[in-house]
């Protein structure tokens, strides 16, 4: 098993080297620098050349990046040119924010979409199956800015139910139901797409293993149709989900820059939209360096919690 | 043991009937593990097997599932590229040409394989299915080629007429008859067939079998036939090779082998065929204990000896050699040699 | 003393859009106490279907026991409840199946699949169960049985994992044991492994066995009596010496001359032409008759009945 | 908030008229306490004036700090924590007195110290702020005594004061910080100044507090805190608006019809202190004809504009003065709207209709692109009126919009790579438009169109050295009057700044570009 | 044994051709179409596209109006006999705008996809048929691109790059491929195995001709399914990219950037068919490209054509 995870690790690295240099590309390649931005005849070219010299970005391509590189190996992300400050800070005061939404939306998405999935494919062809079938399908159709809006507009302006941004109230002591009552909405529009998609996989995957011989050995034992799908199948059947989930990680952050920018919430998404607009480039590529290690680290986990569950993986 | 193996081959007929001899073959797969995918050993799919097949002759190879019989067919055609040892094919060695080296040779080597569900593009007509091998090769013109593919239909007993059809609208037997008729597409002068019959039921598996054995008359076919089933083989082979873990074992003429078998293992293997006769006296049965070992580390000495009811202690030490035990009946067992 | 299992005019068709496909087509037979009867045929013959039937674990949307009596021990299975069905499952009536590869559950060891079966139908203890596991495990001639209940099923080659699905369905002392195609996947070593073990086991258990193969070696080793199926319907049946010594329906013969034999020679084979019609288009008239090549006029408009030729032989044939 | 707008107008650096204040009902007598929530669509940067750079950090910086001077209703320079006692004859010499017992937010006294601690940062060679050429005018800042200090000057600046009333930072505290370390010190995050508020918290990407800054030398502000709260969008803070998560804040005119339904809040609205327009590349050759800019000026209905996409709330603009500026006259030259005249022009300047109703002239076809940055749903509808109205006179315009930084890039020198662009002025306190129009701005400012008009080049040198006001005066307006001739813009309209405040909020006065304008006299009625 | 034969006739019929019945004739398109025409979620969603794409190419003919012509007297018009989906804030039709605008979101859709197809299948192909270490290299530049938080980069590029709708089809490509690219690798790992493939092998076949010959086709179910879904998450990706501004230019109408132009809660509060109908129109096509790609999935099923 370590083996395996060592392994696993070391095919991390040429995946992040690459995902380094991608990025560091792409910013390099991008026209206008924080600098430039500023439209004010009070600042004069030389300002600008004496800023983007501090800011390291007259050093040629392959110089920054290996500056860049080895600060990050250090555990450095770089300084911000807006805020002039550790990257990491800012991204370490931010992420708590972005992680309990993804969490909660993940365990929306898995506690709704895991029971459904399951009762749909043990009762094929049934309403239950067709209403979850259907739900699913819009939830994957659905563009979740304009859900977000439109569950904005009904909940919280038609009918004031939830607040309309924020993580919590301002001015109020801490209280944990406030917050849980700021997190449902963007939860739920963040966890949508997922659970719908892991909905239909969980039903297609249980399909699956429902017509496998080891369900029919099941049943040829004489079990009840509750042991049968829920000792023999669930097992089985959550096996190729995992793997899904693991890959879902990247539509959150995705998911995550829209929400958070729908509903005021301050996590690394809506920096990335703040940061792409002012050029901010260390955070942009501290960002982009940063959920990429986060996705691969999800697969890697989402492998690892594979080989737990399936006895097959020989490692 | 370092005996000349050269002096232990095989040797039945002058070499000028020879159409395919086979030295030494090995191939080996490597086994990847660790951090880094290391190769960390070898899959012994086939190690050190040695044999000859003249112009005309059916030989046979059986042995149980996993034993490297495939993998020997498959070497031979170059569908894998040998560890080691020769390919000698009418003369010529052709175990190290590249492949548009091989492109002539691949004319007079053909297959057929197993399943007659995955041996067939699902996609295309038996038609173009048939013609394809013309194409490859640029041969005749396209009218030319429409002919030959309703002439060989016509052969394997099928009608002309269904060459616009696709392959799944056939039953098992009947692609397999396709599956030999594209075989012969280019006049091949051996043909190996891996397991043709193992697919199909009965009735069919005897159509089939009755074709290559027509067929051969009629091309003057020589066949490497792979198969598990022991009475397929002595009703189609000349002679029969026993292949037990990527070794042969034991190689003779079929009467030979099956009348009177050397090698345990052979004898093993006859015994455990359950004859479809109640008249018969319940015969002593040798039952072999457990499973074949992995080819990734098969037991030192002979590889048999795990399993081998007479196995002595000399056995699990020293690979035995191919020895010829009587003539044309040569056996790689330590019983039969000193 | 009554069959264990009498099968009465049992049909089971399947709905396919709206097409009824009748895929086992009013068979009639009975296994004794302690028998062993083989039912032979070709591929999609019904054999399957048959023992899917009397399990009642018929593919389900589609297949359908639409008429019939399955009497297991003079208790109609066709009208049990499903409840009471499952009290028959697994113990007195157990099935292991041709796969041995995949009718195992892969995330469960081995220990967990028998001892459940025991402690479901014997509401035994942890203990108890795993204890009469591992006295199975050697009982199927696994030396190492407590190391083996540790382990999943991945770890095992086919026979060894035969073996285990036999120890399970032998668990509960079943009355009756269906075994479909138990050795079609092995090898002919490990193949003489299992029909050895299955002898012993019918032996020790005196269970009564319905063997499904297409194998006639493994039918002349293994059963008593034997019954030859086509198309859904029952062709022949007959104690096992009087079918191979003389096979009376001409499907019989076929089946009987097409076979190549180690002991035969190398002399022409005889074939069946044709295939095996699916059930789609069953020919009106006998079954076999498109195949027959002794089939007359009669053989292609009515069909045949199922007659008693000899006592304990059966067949289906104009000619008989 | 538009970033194109900012540039040219440090916050407090203006001068001008409020045109409208909201009317507190001033009956009762101010009372103490209360919180109030501003929300604010931008991220504030840092929190340190030499240092920020945008208008989200220095709105909350106007509460931290405080300078000598600062700008009044009027957009005047006004005394604040001090005032200027003289000048010397040659204009180089400014002397500031401050006020005694003015107490920075820990207690100690702004002293002299703390003005040349302040002014000397931007002169320090070390220094990597923006702010460096604000102050390349300044030759040095003495300490004449404990309250007293002189700046010198390199050239006379009659505008000198707007400098001087830079914000203050305390010497006491960051005096032994090397200017080279100080863009990134901790301060910045947890600054302390002499302003109204004092620096309470800083949630990133959620909201500063700030609190009533007891020591505050014109007196405690009435309000405990304020909490600056980011909202991120106009459609976030017109939501938090509706649901109170938010007291206050500026709106979009598209949502006045929205805001307007609120029972909670009163709007206050006043012209800006800007204006938007659509500028000419004279790099390409259309348009250095003077009628096909007329042409243009005709095709476009301006009101149409404001009604679309401002819903009504702003003014047709004419040239490039604000109504708010004491320099404002309406001898300016109208163009109506006349797509008739305009296609007369277009005719007269020889472009025919082709076959596809597109004009041409000597083979080539009028199509142009309208450039604008993806800013707001107005800068965009405004894009697509100005195509729609532009085809009707047979010009075919297609509008592209660019991200901020990529829009910056392409329009500034050396590329210039547009023929026609939608931006917004902020106004500066110099009604001048040297900056924009003049010929030396091509290569370097923000002359982007690469007008040149010798006539106006040398009014515009004149008045910047014109120091009698009532000739200044005079020549701007011939200024203005030749550029609503001439056109190197047209010139499309001044838009409204709207305020939803809490109708119980006293005190509020709505500068046209301070947010924060005298935070301390604002009152919650309790 | 013997015996046996001597009672039965020769076997003369064996090989008589006209005697071997085979199966119904129905040739591989038939059985897969009649298979998804049997799915009736897959056949409204190929009905509902047909139409959709019949409305959008017939355009002219189906309204009165032009899709950027302004009437600025009638903005924000209710649903009427004159317009039946409203006026947007410029007063233009809303139903026309929907029309023309499905062109461009159907045409980026298209386009993306079949930019996306071609990469991944390439790729996929070449490193699922050499294997080694071809295939570790593509499969980690895969990985890189999967690693990366797509809409990130989308953003940044469109941000960054000219923008205009080959920069938005090219962006959405660059970053779609992948998963095409490990679905069809995945079948060339398979495929490469079968039978049919070796038997190419040994009659002399080209690599390449193997690889668009024999094994292309048996993954096309996959990736015709994989491109089906892919028009669909395209759509959606670019109405994503509209929310945030940066999608297809006005006044090119998409449906993305009709919504853009509605996202106003004044509009939302007051003027509700307009961000309603293009969000509606996005929903309805996605849903309808995921209905026919999952009936599609089932019909191109091979574990059932084969049989
Ligand atoms: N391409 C391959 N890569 C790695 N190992 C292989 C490969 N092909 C075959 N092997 C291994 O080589 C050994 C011999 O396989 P081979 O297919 O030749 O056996 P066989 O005698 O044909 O068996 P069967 O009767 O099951 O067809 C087996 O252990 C098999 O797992
Ligand atoms: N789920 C199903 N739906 C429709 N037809 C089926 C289904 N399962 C089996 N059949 C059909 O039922 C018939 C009998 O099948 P069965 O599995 O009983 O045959 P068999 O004799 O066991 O064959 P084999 O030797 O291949 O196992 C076949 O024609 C088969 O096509
Ligand atoms: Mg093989
Ligand atoms: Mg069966
Ligand atoms: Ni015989």
């Amino acid at each position: 098993m370590t083996s395996y995870i060592l392994r696993r690790l070391v095919m991390t690295i040429p995946i992040l080297i690459g995902i380094s240099i991608l990025s560091f590309a792409i910013m390099y390649l991008a026209p206008g620098d924080p600098a430039s931005m500023l439209i004010d005849p009070n600042i004069k070219p030389e300002d600008l050349e004496r800023m983007s010299e501090r800011l390291g970005l007259n050093d040629p391509p392959h110089v920054q990046y290996m500056k860049w590189v080895g600060h990050i190996l250090q555990g450095d992300l770089g300084t911000s040119f807006i805020q002039r400050r550790p990257v990491n800070d800012i991204i370490m005061e931010r992420l708590p924010n972005t992680l309990v939404l993804m969490i909660a939306s993940s365990l929306f998405a898995i506690v709704l979409a895991i029971p459904f999935g399951v009762l749909s494919a043990t009762r094929q062809y049934s309403v239950l199956d067709y209403s979850v079938t259907t739900f699913s399908f819009i939830g994957v159709a659905t563009p979740n800015f304009w859900l977000g809006l439109m569950l904005l507009m009904i909940f919280s302006v038609q009918l004031g139910w939830f607040p309309s941004g924020g993580i919590h109230t301002i001015n109020v002591p801490f209280s944990i139901w406030d917050r849980i009552h700021h997190l449902i909405l963007p939860m739920i529009v963040l966890g949508s797409y997922d659970m719908a998609s892991l909905m239909r996989y969980t039903r297609s995957s249980m399909l699956d293993v429902i017509r496998q011989d080891y369900i029919r050995t099941a049943r040829a034992k004489g079990f009840r149709e509750r042991t049968v799908i829920y000792k023999h199948g669930l097992r089985n059947a959550m096996i190729p989900v995992i793997t899904i989930f693991g890959l879902m990680l990247p539509t959150f952050i995705g998911g995550s820059v829209v929400v958070e920018t729908l509903f005021s919430w301050p996590g690394i998404g809506q920096l990335f939209i703040n940061s792409v607009v002012q050029r901010d480039y260390p955070v942009i590529m501290a960002l982009t360096m940063f959920s990429a290690v986060l996705v691969v680290i999800g697969n890697l986990l989402a492998d690892i919690f594979y080989a737990i569950v399936d006895p097959r993986i020989e490692y | 043991m370092t005996t000349q193996t050269q002096s232990h081959e095989p040797q039945t007929a002058p070499e000028s009937k020879r159409l395919l001899e086979v030295r030494h073959l090995k191939k080996h797969f490597p086994v990847k593990a660790g951090v880094l995918q290391r190769t960390v050993g070898y899959i012994k799919a086939v190690d050190d097997v040695s044999f000859h097949i003249d112009q005309g002759e059916t030989l046979g190879l059986v042995g149980e599932s996993g034993c490297g019989k495939s993998t020997t067919g498959r070497t031979i055609i170059r569908l894998y590229e040998p560890t080691s040892g020769q390919i000698i094919f009418g003369g010529q060695d052709i175990s190290h040409l590249s492949e548009r080296q091989l492109r002539s040779i691949r004319q007079d080597i053909q297959m057929v394989y197993q399943d007659p569900f995955s041996s067939l593009n699902p996609r295309k007509t038996i038609g173009t299915i048939l013609e394809e091998p013309f194409s490859v090769h640029r041969l005749y013109s396209k009218k030319e080629r429409q002919e030959r593919v309703e002439a060989l239909l016509e052969k394997v007993g099928l009608n002309p007429s269904w060459r616009n059809r696709y392959p799944h609208e056939f039953s098992g037997g009947q692609r397999q008859r396709i599956g030999i008729a594209r075989a012969l597409t280019l006049q091949p002068k051996l043909i190996i067939a891996d397991e043709p019959v193992s697919a199909l039921d009965v009735s069919i598996q005897a159509q089939v079998l009755n074709l290559f054995e027509d067929l051969q008359d009629e091309f003057k076919l020589t066949y490497l036939f792979i198969s598990h089933d022991l009475g397929v083989v002595k009703h189609i082979c000349d002679r029969v090779g026993v292949m037990y873990l990527g070794k042969l074992m034991e190689i003779a003429d079929k009467n030979s082998l099956y009348d009177e078998p050397l090698h345990p293992y052979t004898q093993a293997l006859l015994s455990a065929v359950p004859r479809p006769n109640p008249n018969i006296k319940k015969r002593e049965r040798i039952i072999l204990k457990g499973d074949v070992p992995s080819p990734v580390n098969p037991p030192a000495g002979c590889v048999f000896h795990t399993r081998c009811p007479m196995a002595t202690d000399h056995c699990k030490t020293n690979v035995p050699e191919m020895h010829e035990v009587k003539p044309g009946h040569f056996v790689a067992c330590h019983l039969y040699h000193e | 003393m009554s069959a264990l299992l009498e099968v009465r005019n049992l049909k089971t068709y399947f709905y396919n859009r709206k097409k009824e496909l009748p895929i086992i087509d009013g068979i009639d037979f009975d296994v004794n106490r302690g028998e062993t009867v083989a039912l032979v045929g070709e591929s999609g013959s019904g054999k399957s279907m048959t023992a899917f039937s009397i399990m009642r674990l018929l593919p389900s949307p589609g297949g359908k026991i639409v008429e019939g009596q399955i009497l297991f021990e003079g208790q109609d299975l066709v009208q049990l409840s499903e409840e009471d069905m499952f009290k028959v499952r697994g113990n007195d009536i157990a099935m292991i199946f041709q796969e041995p590869m995949t009718s195992l559950n892969p995330v469960l060891t081995i220990g967990e699949q028998i001892t459940e079966v025991l402690r479901y139908h014997k509401k035994m203890e942890k203990k108890a169960a795993r204890e009469r596991a591992v006295e199975l495990l050697k009982l199927v001639g696994f030396g190492r049985a407590e190391q083996i209940l540790g382990d999943y099923p991945h770890r095992l080659s086919g026979g060894m994992r035969q073996r285990v699905m036999i120890a399970m369905a032998m668990s509960c002392d079943p009355k009756l044991l269906i075994a479909d195609e138990p050795t079609t996947a092995l090898d002919v070593t490990i193949q003489a492994q299992i029909l050895e073990l299955m002898k012993k086991v019918s032996e020790e258990f005196d269970s009564s066995i319905i063997l499904i193969t297409h194998d006639l070696g493994v039918v002349a080793e293994l059963a008593e009596r034997v019954i030859v199926m086509y198309a859904g319907q029952i062709q022949e049946e007959a104690p096992v010496k009087a079918l191979f010594n003389n096979p009376l329906h001409p499907y019989t013969f076929g089946l009987l001359a097409s076979m190549p034999s180690i002991e035969g020679g190398s002399k022409r084979l005889y074939s069946i032409p044709g295939n095996v019609p699916s059930p789609e288009n069953f020919p009106t008239g006998c079954r076999f008759a498109p195949r027959c090549a002794k089939a007359i006029e009669a053989c292609y408009k009515t069909q045949p009945e199922l007659r008693e030729i000899e006592p304990g032989h059966k067949v289906r044939c104009h000619l008989c | 908030a538009c970033r194109g707008e900012e540039g040219t107008a440090p916050k407090d650096d203006t001068t001008g008229e409020a045109k409208e204040e909201a009317q507190g009902e001033a009956a009762d007598e101010p009372q103490y306490g209360g919180d109030l929530i501003y929300g604010q669509i931008g991220n504030p940067q840092v929190l340190n004036p030499m240092y920020s750079q945008d208008a989200a950090s220095g709105n909350i910086e106007d509460l931290i700090f405080a300078g000598l001077m600062r700008t009044n209703e009027e957009l005047e320079m006004v005394p604040h924590l001090g005032e200027p006692v003289e000048v010397s004859e040659d204009g180089l010499e400014h002397v500031y007195r401050f006020y005694k017992g003015v107490k920075w937010h820990d207690g100690e006294e702004v002293t002299a110290d703390d003005v040349v601690f302040t002014f000397s940062i931007p002169l320090h060679e070390d220094y990597d702020g923006p702010r460096k050429s604000y102050f390349e005018n300044l030759e040095s800042v003495e300490k004449i005594d404990d309250y007293t200090v002189k700046f010198i000057l390199k050239r006379p600046d009659a505008a000198w004061p707007v400098n001087a009333g830079w914000p203050l930072l305390p010497e006491h505290i960051l005096g032994d910080v090397s200017v080279a370390e100080l863009g990134e010190h901790t301060f910045n995050r947890d600054p302390i100044g002499a302003g109204p508020f004092k620096f309470d918290e800083w949630v990133e990407g959620q909201y500063v507090r700030l609190v009533a800054h007891e020591d505050y030398f014109e007196g405690r502000p009435y309000l405990d805190s304020i909490t600056v709260k980011i909202t991120g969008d106009t459609n976030a803070q017109v939501l938090q608006l509706q649901t109170g998560d938010i007291d206050m804040g500026v709106f979009p005119s598209e949502e006045f019809a929205t805001v307007e339904t609120f029972d909670h809040v009163k709007i206050s609205q006043v012209l800006r202190y800007a204006y938007n327009f659509f500028g000419f590349n004279f790099r390409n050759e259309f348009f250095q004809d003077h009628k096909v800019r007329q042409a243009f000026a005709y095709a476009i209905d301006r009101q149409a504009i404001i009604d679309v996409t401002l819903e009504g709330y702003g003014e047709v603009a004419h040239g490039p003065v604000s109504p708010l500026s004491w320099a404002w006259t309406d001898d300016l030259t109208v163009y109506e709207y006349d797509p008739g005249k305009a296609k007369t022009l277009l005719a007269e300047a020889g472009w025919e209709p082709g076959p596809d109703g597109i004009l041409v002239k000597d083979g080539q076809k009028f199509e142009i692109e309208i450039l604008y940055n993806e800013e707001s749903n107005a800068r965009r509808t405004t894009a697509v009126i100005i195509q729609d109205q532009l085809a009707e006179i047979g010009i075919k315009a297609t509008p592209k919009s660019l991200e901020w930084g990529a829009f910056v890039d392409t329009i500034n020198p050396p590329r210039h790579e547009f023929d026609t662009i939608i931006l917004s002025w902020n106004l500066g306190t110099d009604p001048n438009p040297y900056h924009i129009f003049h010929s030396g701005q091509i290569d370097e400012g923000l002359n982007y169109g690469s007008y040149v008009n010798e006539e106006l080049d040398q009014l515009m040198e004149a008045v910047n050295l014109e120091m009698d006001e009532a000739k200044r005066t005079e020549k701007l307006h011939e200024i203005f009057k030749i550029l609503s001739e001439d056109l190197p813009y047209v010139f499309l309209n001044y838009p409204m700044e709207n305020v939803a405040y809490p109708i119980n909020l006293h005190g509020f006065i709505h500068h046209p570009s301070v947010p924060f304008y005298k935070a301390d006299d604002w009152w919650l009625e309790q | 044994m013997s015996q046996i034969h001597q009672h039965l006739p020769a076997p003369a019929t064996a090989e008589d051709p006209k005697a071997v019945t085979i199966g119904e004739r129905r040739s591989l398109w038939l059985i897969i179409i009649s298979r998804f025409f049997q799915n009736k979620l897959a056949v409204a969603g190929l009905v509902c596209l047909i139409l959709i794409i019949l409305a959008v190419s017939f355009a002219p003919y189906l309204t009165p109006y032009e899709p950027h012509k302004q009437d600025l007297t009638n903005r924000l018009q209710p649903p009427s006999a004159e317009h039946w989906l409203g006026t947007d804030h410029v007063g233009r039709d809303i139903f026309t705008r929907i029309l023309y605008g499905g062109r461009v979101s159907l045409m980026v859709g298209f386009s993306a996809m079949a930019i996306m197809i071609t990469i991944g299948t390439l790729v996929g192909a070449i490193a699922g048929y050499y294997g080694g270490r071809i295939d570790a290299i593509l499969m980690r530049t895969v990985d890189v691109f999967i690693s990366f938080p797509s809409i990130f980069l989308l953003i940044t590029l469109v941000a960054f790059l000219q923008p205009g709708l080959s920069t938005i089809i090219f962006v959405l490509a660059i970053f779609g491929w992948m998963g095409t690219a490990r679905l069809v690798r995945g079948e060339f790992l398979t495929l490469k195995k079968r039978e049919f493939v070796l038997a190419a092998r040994t009659t002399g076949m080209s690599n390449v001709r193997i690889i668009f010959s024999q094994i292309l086709p048996n993954a096309m179910g996959p990736i015709i399914v994989a491109a089906t879904l892919g028009v669909g998450s395209i759509i959606m990706t670019e109405s994503t990219l509209s929310f945030l501004g940066l999608g297809v230019q006005p006044p090119t109408p998409s449906w993305g950037n009709m919504l853009t132009d509605a996202q106003s809660v004044t509009i939302f509060r007051t003027a509700w068919w307009y961000p309603t109908f293009p969000g509606l129109m996005i929903l309805i096509t996605v849903l309808a490209f995921n209905f026919v790609g999952e009936g599609l999935r089932d019909a191109l099923d091979p574990r059932v054509i084969e049989k």
